[in-house]
């Protein structure tokens, strides 16, 4: 097994626990948190599998790079709107209000 | 031809791996604190070994910058822990029921 | 060849072991403090897999950046640490068709890493052939922002996109801890000339090693930032309007070089002479305003003047 | 010399980037004639693209001057190039609603407007999976920023959960695009199409499903639908009307594209699925906003259920009818008439300053233009004729039946009828409704925002009327 499919490996669970987290968990920055694990497991599948035969690839290494900017900013954004809910409402969730919302049309 | 890099960097790794550990266990927040700063210097000893393993030298630059950075989220830590503003007295009340062998 | 596969490893557990600890330790500092470990094994993973642009650029936004903002936001949240969930059995009992998928998921996913076709389009060798045309002999740098620069001339746009999000949520009023503690601005007296050194020299690396204008701005805007912990700052930090013109100019040269391009045939379309020069010029301007950028996304928040939605800068 | 730079390909992309950067310069509340003047010309690039791509059926532009694989390649062709057209033809008239709406507030409407443009400008564009994930992620947080646009507290929390939503469905396509990196070693669209046979690996297999659900979360099909009524009956009328009517299609853009190219080898058996989930969308969005008590969150409702019709024609690919075309008119349809019905929605919520459909009770004799309007996109949205929406469904229950999808065509109908009752419930009420204690306040509204909304639902209408030349650009399109 090449470390590149290793990772590979390691990134697809990564991958799998961060979806988890950003869907079941209820603390927004926990989310945000599982939202990283998830970024940070896809590049890996992303690098990792280009890389598989031992050679490094330029290609996906540049794309993730962009990857990480724009989860950066993404988590910026997040961050910036768990803050503000937090200020309006006191909580760190989405639960208790967004489920009587969707329910009352 | 066997070289002592990459030995020295699982061994590095390993104490990581307990410094780890530490870090989850706890039982007070300077532990935690304490743990994760010794990562940043070991992480640095590690790439520092991997940049000859693997004959890279942008691996330095790598050590460079993580050297520089890692204590900037340490400080952002340590203020937010132990940051002596009136207002973050009540939540330190809270955290002392947690980490109360500190201080 | 054992000793790498143990090392390899045993880094694999130990990066799997934080996250899962990121997300299952109850109490949510302790969470952010295990995210911050697992960006520093992912600058080793990602060093082990030859992959140093992008160990550089996760040093310095993860460790950074990212665990600083995120620390930020918890003292936000003036309440009690622990997260609310204790029940934690029971809740992953009822979400247990979600859990099942993603179990499904990660199955798939592995089994299918075990029975991958060869790649019929020999990439790597393409880059390799066209690098001397590039202006740079750094493959990545190539990539990024000759051969792909247009997703990097979006991706900057992502940047700056967040940044009026980011207004558009509205800024808190007030100001997050102060510090009494001697030791930081100390630290920041020596670590900022140094940073920016690091920076400066990594924008030049760039063009023929591992480095570059995202990564240099990053380390910038790590110094920005520590510049604020320390509170040396407060004379010079700058207001929103001049934040907004430098971040905008910035992405302005990108776009303008881009369009300037279109004269000689297409988008972006380097002429091979002066490609070099001009990737180097693109990459100094987004150096100063992808690290105002990235520093503005803590700073803005720290800043005295703001309420929440709708704010404005004293200078307007 | 002059030739390369009028490229209006290029200029439909940069233009809005330019704009929006501009605007955010100058900052909030700030950059409404920049921005209106850049639409305008972006309106004119679309129709020079539009008379560029008719003849050729396909405009390239190498970015760079690459080839693929190296470089990024931006293709137009009938389909984007309607594409574009809708979202300039639409997004002009928000933005001058928008300008009359908004005022000169606290907002970043405008420099949040211009990336999202330039967003859907470029993902229409782009022949590159891992470029179309940056125009995504660039579309994504636009549309958050805009949400949030306003600023009540709900919409901060449907904003939160949009993101969440919107950053998951990206997830999902680019672990796609990375699977199918792995395999291939390429992300063009064009190259892939090609590599990819009927006998895919497992990873591909993967890819897709990875790539479709993300695509089905950011279009909120069914039941992937739960951040939409909140986010778009939340948000200002103008931003509701952009994301309804733009936003939710470019990612179905996306899926059209993935399906019908480097996926159609494999994925044609199960094109059963996503018409089964359209048609629960028709159902359960009808049923929903006929429930519905605020007018916004109805029309918001509205939209879940048309977004139904769209994926209905997946299982008519490859039957010999014009599944395309159906498609491509039921989306301009709904994205002008949903514009036009928020927009109107936006007015009447205005007028009287109630967010209730009981509300609007008598607002006919008042607001005549508005309610118009709101009739006309009705009609449309019901598939009443003459309208858009009557065509595109005529055809589509048409093609159904020829091909023995019955289930199809009573579906479509059960949906006109569930629209019929959620609009007349309004209609009915402005026309015929209690309400003379009310006839007191009524906020002035200005005859901008009515005349566009107006102007959006007739196209709407119109678009019933003169169907060919859309037809005709779509002749050369795969599918």
């Amino acid at each position: 097994m090449s470390s590149g499919l290793l990772f590979a490996a390691v990134g697809c669970l990564l991958l799998v626990l961060g979806v988890g987290g950003v869907l079941l968990l209820d603390h927004l920055v926990r989310r945000i948190l599982a939202f990283n694990l998830m970024g940070s497991g896809i590049f890996l599948v992303l690098v990792g599998l280009a890389q598989r035969s031992g050679r490094i690839d330029p290609v996906p290494q540049a794309m993730v790079l962009t990857g990480i900017v724009v989860s950066v900013a993404a988590t910026a954004l997040a961050l910036a709107l768990a803050r503000r809910r937090y200020a309006d409402s006191g909580s760190t969730t989405l639960q208790d209000k967004a489920r009587r919302e969707d329910r009352h049309d | 031809m066997k070289s002592l890099e990459l030995p020295l960097a699982l061994f590095l790794l390993i104490n990581l791996a307990a410094a780890l550990i530490r870090a989850t266990r706890g039982p007070t927040a300077a532990d935690r604190m304490l743990a994760a700063l010794l990562f940043g210097s070991t992480g640095v000893g590690i790439l520092v070994l991997l940049a000859f393993v693997q004959r890279s030298f942008a691996l330095i630059d790598v050590a460079l910058t993580l050297a520089l950075l890692a204590a900037i989220s340490g400080i952002a830590f340590a203020q937010r822990t132990w940051g002596l503003t009136g207002r973050s007295r009540q939540r330190r009340a809270v955290e002392r029921e947690d980490d109360h062998a500190f201080r | 060849m054992t000793t790498a596969l143990a090392f390899e490893a045993l880094l694999a557990l130990l990066l799997l072991w934080s996250a899962w600890q990121t997300l299952a330790t109850p109490q949510m500092d302790r969470a952010v403090i295990m995210f911050i470990v697992f960006g520093l094994l992912l600058t080793l993973v990602w060093s082990r897999l030859q992959a140093p642009d992008i160990a550089l650029a996760e040093a310095a936004l993860g460790a950074g950046l990212t665990g600083t903002l995120l620390l930020d936001a918890l003292t936000a949240f003036r309440q009690p640490n622990r997260s609310a969930k204790h029940g934690r059995v029971l809740a992953a009992f009822r979400r247990f068709p979600a859990l099942l998928a993603l179990l499904l998921l990660a199955a798939a996913l592995l089994t299918s890493l075990t029975r991958l076709p060869l790649p019929a389009v020999d990439l790597p060798a393409a880059v390799a052939g066209q690098l001397g045309s590039s202006g740079v002999s750094h493959p990545v740098t190539a990539v990024l922002l000759n051969f792909r620069g247009y997703d990097t001339l979006l991706e900057v746009a992502v940047l700056l996109l967040a940044l009026t999000g980011i207004l558009a949520v509205g800024l808190p009023a007030e100001r997050p801890l102060l510090s009494l503690n001697q030791l930081v601005p100390t630290l920041a007296r020596s670590a900022v000339p140094l940073m920016v050194l690091a920076a400066f020299y990594l924008l030049w690396a760039g063009a023929h090693r591992p480095g570059g204008a995202f990564q240099a701005a990053a380390v910038l805007a790590a110094a920005a930032v520590l510049l604020n912990l320390s509170q040396l700052q407060s004379r010079w930090l700058p207001t929103q309007h001049w934040i907004r013109l430098v971040v905008g100019a910035g992405l302005l040269l990108f776009v303008g070089i881009a369009a300037a391009l279109l004269a000689g045939g297409g988008l972006l379309r380097f002429p091979p002479g002066q490609a070099g020069l001009l990737i180097l010029l693109i990459e100094s301007g987004l150096t100063v305003s992808l690290a105002v950028n990235l520093a503005a996304f803590y700073l803005l928040r720290t800043s005295s003047s703001g309420q929440w939605a709708g704010q404005e800068d004293s200078h307007e | 010399m002059i030739e390369h730079l009028s490229t209006p390909l290029v200029w439909l992309i940069l233009l809005p980037l330019v704009w929006a950067t501009l605007a955010f310069c100058l900052g909030p509340g700030r950059g409404a004639l920049l921005g209106l003047s850049g639409l305008g010309l972006q309106l004119l690039c679309a129709i020079l693209l539009a008379v560029e791509v008719a003849p050729k059926q396909t405009v390239t532009h190498l970015v760079g001057g690459w080839q693929e694989p190296l470089g990024i390649l931006l293709v137009a062709d009938g389909l984007s190039v309607t594409m574009l057209l809708l979202t300039q033809a639409v997004s002009l008239p928000v933005a001058l609603y928008a300008y009359s709406y908004l005022k000169q507030g606290q907002h970043w409407f405008w420099p949040l407007t211009g990336f999202l443009l330039a967003g859907i400008n470029g993902l229409y564009l782009s022949g590159d999976l891992f470029n179309l994930y940056v125009t995504l992620e660039l579309i994504g947080l636009a549309a958050v920023g805009l949400v949030v646009t306003g600023g009540a507290a709900g919409q901060v929390t449907a904003a939160m959960r949009y993101l969440l939503a919107s950053l998951v469905g990206s997830g999902g396509f680019l672990l796609g695009v990375a699977l199918l990196y792995g395999c291939f070693g390429t992300v063009s669209i064009r190259l892939l199409t090609s590599l990819i046979g009927s006998q895919a690996p497992l990873a591909v297999w993967l890819a897709a499903a990875v790539m479709v659900a993300g695509l089905l979360l950011k279009t909120a099909l069914f039941p992937f639908h739960f951040w939409l009524p909140p986010a778009h009956g939340g948000a200002p009328a103008p931003i509701s009307a952009l994301l309804s009517a733009l936003v939710v299609k470019a990612s179905f853009y996306v899926l059209l594209r993935l399906w019908l190219g480097p996926f159609a080898g494999f994925v044609s058996p199960l094109a059963w699925l996503p018409a089964l989930l359209g048609s629960l969308a028709i159902l359960w969005g009808g049923c929903q906003a006929i429930r519905a008590e605020r007018l916004k969150m109805m029309v918001a409702y509205s939209t879940v259920a048309q977004l139904g019709y769209l994926v209905l024609i997946f299982p008519l690919f490859g039957t010999g009818s014009h599944a395309m075309q159906i498609g491509l008119l039921q989306a301009t349809a709904h994205g002008l008439a949903k514009a036009g019905m928020f927009l109107a929605a936006g007015t009447l919520v205005k007028a009287s300053g109630s967010e209730l459909i009981d509300g609007i009770a008598t607002m006919a004799g008042r607001l005549p233009v508005t309610l118009f309007a709101f009739g006309l996109s009705g009609v449309s949205l019901m598939g009443l004729p003459p309208s858009g929406g009557f065509l595109a469904k005529y055809m589509l229950i048409d093609a159904a039946l020829a091909v023995g999808h019955i289930w199809i065509a009573v579906i479509v109908v059960t949906g006109g009828l569930l629209a019929s009752i959620y609009v007349f419930r309004v209609l009915r009420l402005a026309f015929l409704g209690p309400g003379d204690e009310r006839q007191v306040a009524l906020q002035p509204v200005s005859a901008v925002m009515e005349w566009t909304a107006f102007m959006l639902a007739v196209s709407a209408i119109v678009l019933g009327l003169a169907a060919m030349p859309l037809f005709r650009l779509l002749e050369g399109v795969a599918g």
